[in-house]
């Protein structure tokens, strides 16, 4: 029971799934968890490592959630270690949600940029034409393709990976793939999550032939509830205002694709 | 006749009471006339120091389930001379600066960065509960206080507020020798420092371990402070410590402060909750036959 | 195998580790009676004074809107050697006497009322926040606070707490000296400063104006003092402040506590928080394996 | 709208009836207060002057509740003197209330003690048989009674008035018309509330008879909600356990009936 959203509750985790030698899925119980909106992410605690935010990856179980977690410096590490039967301390939901819209729809994700759209899936209807692109750099870093195909069982779909280095699927960045399709193909709705510069450029093909796009956009998190101003993109709080915006609002932007912030809250360029 | 929010916190000259407090979004000048057009007078920054800091790692800020907040953000910052370009370009916004440092050249130095920018106050944090060296161990040590104000009142003609909290020592006398060196204006209080401990895996949740304790828990201990800071000094007072609602606001008035801060209500009410208390305020005003916020200050004093 | 939920604070042994706060229900045998029944370890009697004090008129306790309770009760109590009288027929119950005063001899007279009661310990309060001469303003003075304490200990056998709180000093070289002269046990904290003013007749609450904030909204600062005492000596803490569930006994256990007290929980939850909490922590041990309180007594410092 | 209700809300007295030369009723709006349970208080803050405990009085008026208060020291006087329009904080409903029985019901009242009775009333069945007992000094002292007879129009009832001096009504204590009543009929239920001795010797008559009795009792009081130990008598904390407890209980009572406390809590006979 969360009394209070904001406190860490301290869950166990049962399941820990490898996904590729650098990431990993971690399953809990947690009823709220369980059920919140597409692009919704939780702040982490990893108990003596560090506190950091997660999409909520879906669970195949009831009452369960997860996280997917790419191994990268030490916090995320920390979350990638955590073995079954220890704890961690999630608060949240926090942020938004994508609009779910009805018809064609092209969902976009890079790396762990995939969580949301994961969730996102679980949400379109059968009469839904879903294309989904997965981009990643090479063949050991693509995840959820089987997953996603599972998900779209009973829908018109396209699973299409993409790898930087073609060894395996399309080759080529996936943002030139996105570009292809909006050129050839009319869509209703364009997710994306991911790299901030595949998300940038996503959103400028979407917007250019002005098709409805959305994307989660990340930044250094410390509160995760419009306190800190640590995740400020422009004037909007990506934890509070976002994580997910318009195509539209961010092509008035000025940070959105060029600056994000360190840790000092010093703009740097991407 | 619309009742009138403007306020003076002595030379402070602002059209609305409501101020954004200090560590709260404060951090890019977007933000800030995101703030000022959502209702607030004006907008105190993050604390500045010489140097960017990276701060503490997270987790810095929770929930406590009682209610409020605890952070130990750790003065997290872009130093004072990168935001100081980060807000040359300001024109509309109100913006009080917060500085914090351990010697009065520490001061100094910020202070000359802001020689081109529209700066409307500075505020010297000597009250943060969970940085060593600066904050209230600065606050806590009357000489150094003295020293800091001094210095900074020479440095600038732009008015300075003492910001206070609970530390170690009586705050009074803080305030005491704030003013007998020529403090503008006084801020009370910053957070109160606490802890929580998490049972499951039995150890602190912040990084940090200590951090400040800000939101409702605190309303009715920043508003003692006021009322008792009132009670004793004829100096200028902005009350800042768990408001969340104009019922709040205005008894911090009635208690003695000339203008109010806030930040954690933000984190319940976002950003709406500077016009929801403007909006408060003037029916109250309305109701109560008062045309101005003055008429209000200090009235709890007379009854 | 059930956990053992008896617990030594230093020389004094208690069945079970959640007390009653002095001032709290506080007034007679009968009722101290009913609440050792329901599960309360010990009972701290109301704060004794040498004569009996009426204490200040109402209003004198409200709760806070946003959380919490204030009260300006002004330790209204029958005094010292009528109460003892009360007791005398103590059999069962551990009753620890609280006791106020402004000078060695106030404590040394009450002390000696109770000489045909079986009282488990006195504990002194030198942290009352609103009451002039007495509590805090004693709490303050090093000087004070060493002859009450040295005084203490030479009339009488029975182990003497000290009560601390958030004052106008350091409460941490209030501890100090409380040491330095011999106390057995801290008890830590009091209620905290505060005051709230209704906006409508734009007048302070209470009949006293300030008061002192005691449930949830203190627990994060209370769970500090008990975590800073615990790291700086080794004495005997028990904690108070907010405490209304197990999950808060069990953080003042890991934050260094030995035992806890609680009052203003009682006012939400009633009598039947003391059954609650103990059940609570009973469990709690149980699925972490701790076998007696000690078992938590300042893990958190460890991690 | 009650946030707290241990906070005190702030009304403004619509309306003052003068039920005696020293007894007043206070008329104000509030929706808590208007449905409140038979027997429960509200702790009323006269600002700058005390704060008092005060049963909670019915009102003809949809939403409106009031105080009828009976002037003594300069905490009732302040109360007392309270015009239209001047403003009084609330807080509670606080206490228990009396259990609903039917049948042939007695209820007792003295002085301002006949407030929770008048709402007890408002609670009696069409079928129930009312006998109600107004116990008074002096003529001039009676208030309530055709308030009574009006509330019990549509069943069979009697108000009985008795005055110490006879000046009006029965004359004699109204404990010993208690006695001969339960003597002579058989009562479903006996309600007391008034000066303590009085509550005394008819909790003493009706359990002497073993009929059902309660008793609502008045203790100093300054929190209200069993922090302050201020209203205790014997092991019972009047604000909390009670104001209403039954007669069996009482009877086991030490205090009830012997000593109250005064403001610094030593025990006084009555
Ligand atoms: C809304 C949101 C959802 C996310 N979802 C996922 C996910 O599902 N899976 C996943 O693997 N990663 C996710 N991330 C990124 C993740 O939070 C970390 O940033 C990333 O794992 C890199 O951490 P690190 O180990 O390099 O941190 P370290 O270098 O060890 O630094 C630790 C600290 O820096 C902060 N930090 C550093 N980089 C970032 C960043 N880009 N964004 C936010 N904080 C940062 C963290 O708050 C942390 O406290 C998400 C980020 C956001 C903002
Ligand atoms: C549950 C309850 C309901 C009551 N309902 C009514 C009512 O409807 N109408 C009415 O006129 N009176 C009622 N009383 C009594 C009322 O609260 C006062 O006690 C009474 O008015 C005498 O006050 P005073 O002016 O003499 O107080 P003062 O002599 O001015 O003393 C002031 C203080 O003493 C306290 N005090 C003194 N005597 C008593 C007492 N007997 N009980 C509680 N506190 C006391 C008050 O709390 C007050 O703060 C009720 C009392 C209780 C406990
Ligand atoms: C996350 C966070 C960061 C803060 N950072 C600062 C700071 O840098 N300088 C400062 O003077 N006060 C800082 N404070 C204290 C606030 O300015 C304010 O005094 C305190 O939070 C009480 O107000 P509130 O209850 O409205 O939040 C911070 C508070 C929070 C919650
Ligand atoms: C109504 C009331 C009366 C109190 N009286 C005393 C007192 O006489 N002596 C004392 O040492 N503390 C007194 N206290 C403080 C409590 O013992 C306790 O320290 C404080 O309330 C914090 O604990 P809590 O949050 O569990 O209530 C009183 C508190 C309340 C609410
Ligand atoms: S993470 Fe703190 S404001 Fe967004
Ligand atoms: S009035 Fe305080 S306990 Fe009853």
């Amino acid at each position: 029971m969360h009394i209070n959203h904001n406190h860490p509750t301290i869950v166990t985790i049962e399941k820990v799934i490898d996904e590729t030698p650098t990431v990993r899925t971690l399953v809990f119980s947690d009823e709220i968890m369980s059920t919140v909106l597409p692009g919704q992410f939780a702040m982490v605690w990893i108990p003596g490592v560090n506190e950091l935010p997660m999409s909520i990856m879906i669970s195949k179980e009831f009452g369960k959630a997860a996280f997917t977690v790419r191994k990268h410096g030490p916090a995320s590490t920390g979350l990638f270690n955590i073995k079954v039967g220890e704890q961690i301390g999630i608060r949240g939901p926090y942020g938004n949600s994508f609009d779910i819209k009805e018809g064609k729809l092209l969902l976009v994700g890079g790396g762990t940029g995939l969580v949301p759209m994961m969730r996102l899936l679980t949400f379109v209807k059968p009469t839904d034409d879903v294309t989904l692109l997965i981009g990643a750099k090479s063949k050991d870093e693509v995840f959820f393709e089987s997953l996603a195909n599972g998900i779209l069982e009973n829908n018109t779909h396209k699973v299409i990976v993409s790898t930087d280095d073609g060894s395996y699927g399309e080759k080529g960045f996936v943002t030139d793939l996105v570009e292809k399709l909006v050129n050839d193909t009319h869509f209703d709705a364009v997710y994306v999550c991911g790299p901030e510069i595949m998300m940038y450029k996503t959103v400028q093909s979407a917007n250019t032939k002005g098709i409805f796009v959305q994307a989660s956009l990340e930044r250094m998190m410390k509160c995760g509830v419009g306190i800190c101003g640590s995740c400020c993109v422009g004037e909007d709080l990506v934890c509070r205002d976002g994580t997910i915006f318009d195509g539209h609002h961010l092509s008035q932007n000025k940070e959105f694709g060029r600056f994000h912030r360190n840790k000092a809250g010093i703009l740097e360029n991407y | 006749m619309e009742p009138n929010l403007a306020t003076s916190i002595g030379p402070i000259q602002l059209d609305r009471p409501v101020m954004l407090a200090s560590g709260i979004l404060g951090i890019s000048l977007d933000v800030f006339n995101r703030l000022y057009r959502s209702g607030a007078g004006a907008v105190v920054t993050k604390s500045l120091s010489t140097e960017p800091w990276d701060g503490y790692p997270n987790p810095t800020i929770f929930g406590v389930k009682g209610g409020g907040w605890i952070n130990a953000v750790g003065l997290s910052n872009p130093g004072a001379p990168n935001f100081a370009k980060m807000i040359e370009s300001n024109q509309d916004v109100p913006i009080v600066v917060s500085l914090v440092g351990s010697i009065p050249e520490d001061f100094e130095m910020m202070i000359k960065q802001f020689e081109n920018c529209k700066v409307t106050a500075y505020e010297l944090n000597l009250s943060c509960p969970h940085v060593a060296k600066v904050g209230l161990e600065v606050g806590d040590d009357p000489e150094l206080v003295k020293k800091i104000v001094s210095t900074v009142k020479n440095s600038t003609n732009i008015p300075v507020i003492a910001k206070v909290g609970l530390g170690t020592t009586n705050y009074l006398n803080t305030i005491h020798t704030a003013i007998d060196s020529g403090i503008d204006a006084i801020t009370a209080i910053n957070t109160v420092r606490a802890i929580a401990i998490d049972v499951e895996t039995t150890r602190p949740i912040l990084s940090n371990k200590f951090g400040g304790l800000s939101g409702t828990p605190i309303k009715p201990i920043a508003l003692r402070c006021v009322y008792e800071i009132s009670s004793k000094y004829d100096i200028p007072i902005i009350g800042c410590g768990g408001i969340s609602t104009w019922e709040d606001a205005v008894e911090f008035f009635l208690a003695g402060a000339s203008a109010i801060q806030l930040g954690s209500a933000i984190g319940d009410n976002w950003v709406d909750v500077f016009d929801d208390i403007n909006k408060g305020i003037s029916q109250y005003m309305k109701r109560k036959n008062y045309s101005t916020i003055k008429d209000m200050v200090g009235l709890a004093h007379k009854s």
